[in-house]
């Protein structure tokens, strides 16, 4: 068992120093690409270059305060043709640009996990055969050239989802590409994408990506950063809305100034808004207790990340009902999925039609909020009972540093979640759909949940049992891993 | 179980997500369900490279390996992976494959190029995503000739 | 200007003896398939041999105790082989059958106008160039003979949309046909379909229809009665939900037990919720005043009845924010449009495609509401204050006789509405959005609006004004007709 | 306007929707559009026969009549128009028509065949759904050769 003295990483800033040290001897040599963005400040100043207009962080608060809402289209295969032809048609065809959109752009999982020549091999096969066999987009094979080409093309912002292993070098080639959004997220990295890799080390590179996301915009080029944790699919509205709170403060103490909080959907509207209330406040909250007090928090949420249906129909219905819940929930950059979901990676055709139905409700409701009400309250009284009793755990397993606190808690199971690759997760814990759809626990394993909160689980999962006169089961617990996809 | 003579005998099966795959949801019910079948699971859970896969075969004396690939890289985890299995003397395991085995859509929606590409790679079953574990069940047992 | 003696009609139960009459003298004797439906009872009997399973009375009625839903598609051209076609396309590929699903069968407008001659013509037309130059199915042309093969052919309950002049023969057709369902609603014949059609006259013929209606239910085969006024696309909240509430005292006192009340929506989906709860609250207690004290009321929404997008996707997203509202509403029975609503009649795919985007809602979210609020609390008080004292003033101006009221009320601009082809529609009344989309009154023209109401909409319109800095004005009338449509 | 030598003459134009038709919102946005831009109009409504079309046209003198057809039937309603209008003595009057003037979707869609039949008809000028008036406006004044 860990104590905390055996754990050496800890949430403090890296000094410009410790940065640079990194960045030269451990990320940049990681391939050839490395060595075309040695040189920062320049990187920085080519991005410096970029309008305004279509930087991504000052787009999102600029939404943020005229209630307006910005779309975020995943997209990701293996070509640079594919790439460039998807951004110019879905830009042409649904009115998408800096003003309402902006391209979350997929690296594949070879590169994810810093296997630069299984990707380029991939990327090799994939131009011979004219069909990409990997399963995003090698930016690191690239480098900084392609990164620009596609960030040249583009009308919207472009940012990179880095999730997986260690995507430090990828965020240095996209930044210095004139990109301004990457993600940071270590729980997610852990929980959902690796099987063996440490917190501490998760940790690590999350926070170089961020001290990098911050260099940036101390000089001048605000980048966003989505510390988000869409998780398994399969996680309770409290696991990712403490993985969120706790992260906020890894990424403030390396001086982000820009936060995309985002959370995947339980698909209950009530639980939805109230999670992503409780998580901006926390995350304000502690940030402003730790003494972070010029950081822009802005609100977000993936698409549902369990399975889907098959139809493309049914497929719409997921998108529309996750875009009516931001927009009633007042979160302004959500991310969407293609109708492919259930079949493969996105298609042109597939980003553009989901932002045809979004920019549909946008018209015709995109002024609506859900007003408050009792039943929002209580979704939002007991997830803050829970996030703020985990928050303070874990807090205190690590005298005060978070990053230290985080990898205790989960060592001990106080972060946990059912299903997932992850070795270090302990999955004592089953979660469960109440009769609204809401997440629950089934079984709370080593969570410090209060008792209030367990009390009011138990209750919720008694009056589904009620309902569909059915136990309450590990039947039940694998039913609503799919029922959204049993179209 | 019995087989074919009447004879009690757990037949092993080997259960993962192959290359650097994460998804593990798909082997997870997989495997709650061979063992609710009556089998000895080995789950070796995700990102399962070939050799893991070999040696735990032949650790447990396995009877067949499910293989289960859903992050859309199948065809290149996949490739060479019986090679590999005769060389290391698992010569006549079964090997069958299933899941998202091919990152772009079209591939995913003609099936058919994707189930002679591992029946090439020396597949004995390929399942399309979607599978229920029963009918896998009932295919490995006929495979075993067993009940 | 009529005065209360002037008017013939009158809120008063055919007897037996005049319903029949009238049925033998004007009723059958329109077109010669009247003749094969001439012995009532034996018709009844036929009814009678339905499977109670396939009653759309009762359908809808077990629906509501379970707090379930039934999706009504509408279809409807000039051929039997596109109707059975369609249907059985449909109930194969859904899922869609009497548990969760019901026709509404659209007649082409001639047969509706009782011009069966013309819909002869284009019935033959359409038979010789394969093409359907009728905008409906011409029941009447067709018979009894053929309304029973539609409704064997069928799964899932059949009801007709007898909207538009004088559905009187049709629905007799229909009903001996075994279908469980029709539609009687004065007011909306009136705006929505006509000229130069008195009330009177409209009203006369909507008495009958629950006449009708009501001596099936009395003899074993309940039959539900749309009371609904879809209206014109651009009518206020306020007046579709008063024209429902007064002619739910039509149909009670002509015996109907089974009344499905059904709404337009503004979009805006609390108003939406607050004007069914207002409608259902207000017909309930009206027809319990009156004396009619075993009624079923089961609410109902139409699809959005203004111009639809040409995207067929932008479609989908209407098709999905409707049954989410309705959804979160608890509005038992909702009909959809398709998504080639801005292109022509649906077309069996089309329907299919509705039903994918719903069943796929109801699995998600179907046990969801929307809880009590103060804004939900506002809308409904204000429309609540609104069609109270329009039913007052109109119940006083027919002393205590609804259907006198009704008459006069439309002559002296008391009930009245913005766009509309009936002459006898005073039109002085100007309907807008406010900043969330609820419709207000720009100009109130002649309604009976407590100060309280004038108010809150005049509050209501500034504070859009001052969101969009822009004056409210005819133009922004005009923009707010067709804004849905513009994708 | 002024006519080609600057004369200030104010055009009519009889506009309604045709046959048993009940749409009017389309015909009501294209009178008002029509008398902004300085056109006398004489709105016909809904539901409007071709005899009064024809009737209301001879009143005012009109200088063109415009069909709205919006529910499906627009085929059946408009057929023999121009007939009966040269038998009534309007000769050489502009006869425009436009909206959803095909029941079934197919026709919608393949907008072409209905203009061909509308034109043979003797329509002049025939208009898809969604025709902004404005478009109408300049191609009148075109036809009436004014600014
Ligand atoms: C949940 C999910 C995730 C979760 C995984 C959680 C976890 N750790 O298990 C998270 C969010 C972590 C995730 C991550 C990623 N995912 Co993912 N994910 C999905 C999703 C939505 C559902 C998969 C699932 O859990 N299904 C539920 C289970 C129960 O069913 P199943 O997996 O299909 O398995 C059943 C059957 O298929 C069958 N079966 C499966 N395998 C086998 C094998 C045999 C032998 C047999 C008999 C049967 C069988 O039996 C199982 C039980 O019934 C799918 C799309 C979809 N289906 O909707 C995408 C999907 C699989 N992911 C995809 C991708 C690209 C990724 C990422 C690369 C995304 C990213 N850019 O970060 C990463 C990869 C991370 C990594 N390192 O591998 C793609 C793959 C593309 C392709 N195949 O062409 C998909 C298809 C989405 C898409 N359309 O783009 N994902
Ligand atoms: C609103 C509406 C109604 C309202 C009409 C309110 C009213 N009194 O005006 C109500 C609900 C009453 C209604 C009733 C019916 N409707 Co309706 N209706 C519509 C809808 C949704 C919008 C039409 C509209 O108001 N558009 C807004 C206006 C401003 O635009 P517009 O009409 O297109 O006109 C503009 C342009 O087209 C152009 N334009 C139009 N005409 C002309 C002519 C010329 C010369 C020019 C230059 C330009 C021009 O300029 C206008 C202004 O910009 C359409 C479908 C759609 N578009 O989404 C269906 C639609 C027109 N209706 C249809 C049908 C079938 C009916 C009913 C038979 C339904 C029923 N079973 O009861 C009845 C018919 C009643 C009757 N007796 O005629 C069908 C017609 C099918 C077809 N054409 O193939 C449609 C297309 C719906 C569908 N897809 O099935 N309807």
């Amino acid at each position: 068992m860990h104590n905390i003295q055996s754990i050496k990483v800890s949430n403090k800033r890296l000094t410009e120093e410790e940065f640079l040290k990194i960045r030269k001897e451990e990320v940049l040599p990681m391939w050839e690409t490395g060595k075309e963005i040695e040189n920062l400040d320049q990187c920085v100043e080519y991005a410096k270059q970029m309008p305004e207009s279509k930087n991504m962080a000052l787009q999102l608060v600029k939404a943020k305060e005229e209630k307006r809402f910005i779309a975020i289209s995943h997209f990701g295969r293996a070509t640079v043709d594919f790439m460039t032809e998807g951004i110019e048609y879905t830009e042409g065809n649904t009115g998408a640009d800096a003003g309402n959109h902006n391209w979350f752009i997929e690296g594949d999982t070879y590169t994810r996990k810093c296997k630069y020549t299984e990707a380029a091999k991939g990327l090799e096969r994939s131009k011979k055969d004219g069909v990409s066999y990997l399963n995003g987009w090698p930016v690191v094979c690239y480098g900084v050239k392609e990164a620009r080409r596609l960030n040249e093309t583009a009308k919207s912002p472009l940012s990179y989802n880095g999730s997986d292993e260690d995507a430090r070098l990828a965020t240095e080639i996209i930044l210095a590409g004139g990109w301004t959004g990457t993600s940071a997220h270590a729980l997610e990295n852990g929980i959902a994408h690796t099987k063996d890799v440490p917190l501490e080390n998760l940790i690590r590179y999350t926070q170089y990506k961020a001290r990098l996301a911050a260099y940036y915009t101390e000089r001048g080029v605000p980048i966003n950063v989505q510390n988000g944790c869409p998780g398994t699919g399969y996680d309770s509205n409290g696991y990712t809305s403490f993985a969120v709170v706790s992260e906020s403060l890894l990424d403030a103490e390396q001086g982000v100034k820009y936060e995309h909080l985002v959370l995947p959907p339980s698909l209950n509207m009530i639980q939805d808004i109230a999670a992503m209330r409780v998580t901006e406040r926390l995350a304000a909250e502690y940030c402003h207790k730790a003494g972070y007090k010029d950081i822009h928090f802005i609100c977000g949420a993936y698409p549902y990340i369990g399975p889907w249906p098959q139809d493309s129909h049914a497929a719409g219905a997921m998108i529309c009902q996750n875009a009516i819940s931001c927009i009633l929930g007042n979160i302004t950059g959500f991310l969407l999925k293609s109708i492919e979901e259930a079949w493969g990676l996105p298609t042109k055709e597939g980003v553009a039609t989901s932002l045809h139905y979004v920019f549909q409700l946008l018209r015709v409701m995109g002024t609506q909020r859900m007003p408050e009400s009792k039943e929002l309250e209580i979704e939002e009284k007991m997830l803050e009972l829970e996030v703020r009793s985990l928050m303070e755990r874990v807090l205190d397993l690590g005298d005060g540093d978070i990053a230290k606190g985080l990898c205790m808690g989960v060592e001990m199971g106080l972060v946990d979640t059912m299903v997932t690759p992850w070795k270090y997760n302990k999955g004592n814990v089953l979660n469960i759909r109440d009769a609204e759809g809401c997440t629950r626990y089934l079984e709370k394993g080593n969570l410090p949940l209060p008792e209030e909160v367990v009390e009011f689980h138990r209750q919720k999962i008694a009056e589904r049992e009620k309902r569909e006169k059915r136990k309450a089961d590990i039947k039940m617990v694998i039913d609503d891993m799919t029922f959204v996809s049993r179209a | 179980m019995e087989n074919s003579d009447g004879v009690q005998t757990k037949k092993t099966v080997v259960i993962g997500t192959i290359g650097s795959d994460a998804h593990v949801a798909g082997s997870w019910i997989l495997k709650r369900s061979f063992q609710d079948a009556g089998f000895n699971v080995v789950f070796l859970g995700a990102m399962v490279s070939q050799k893991e896969f070999i040696n735990a075969a032949i650790e447990t004396g396995a009877d067949a390996i499910l293989v289960s690939s859903m992050y859309g890289m199948g065809i290149l985890d996949c490739e060479g992976f019986r090679k590999k299995c005769t060389e290391s003397g698992l010569k006549d395991i079964l090997l069958y494959v299933g899941g998202m085995l091919a990152a772009p859509m079209e591939l995913a929606k003609n099936w058919n190029k994707i189930e002679e590409k591992m029946k090439s790679e020396g597949f004995d079953r390929v399942y399309a995503p979607r599978t229920l574990p029963e009918v896998c069940i009932e295919d490995l047992k006929k495979d075993l000739k067993i009940s």
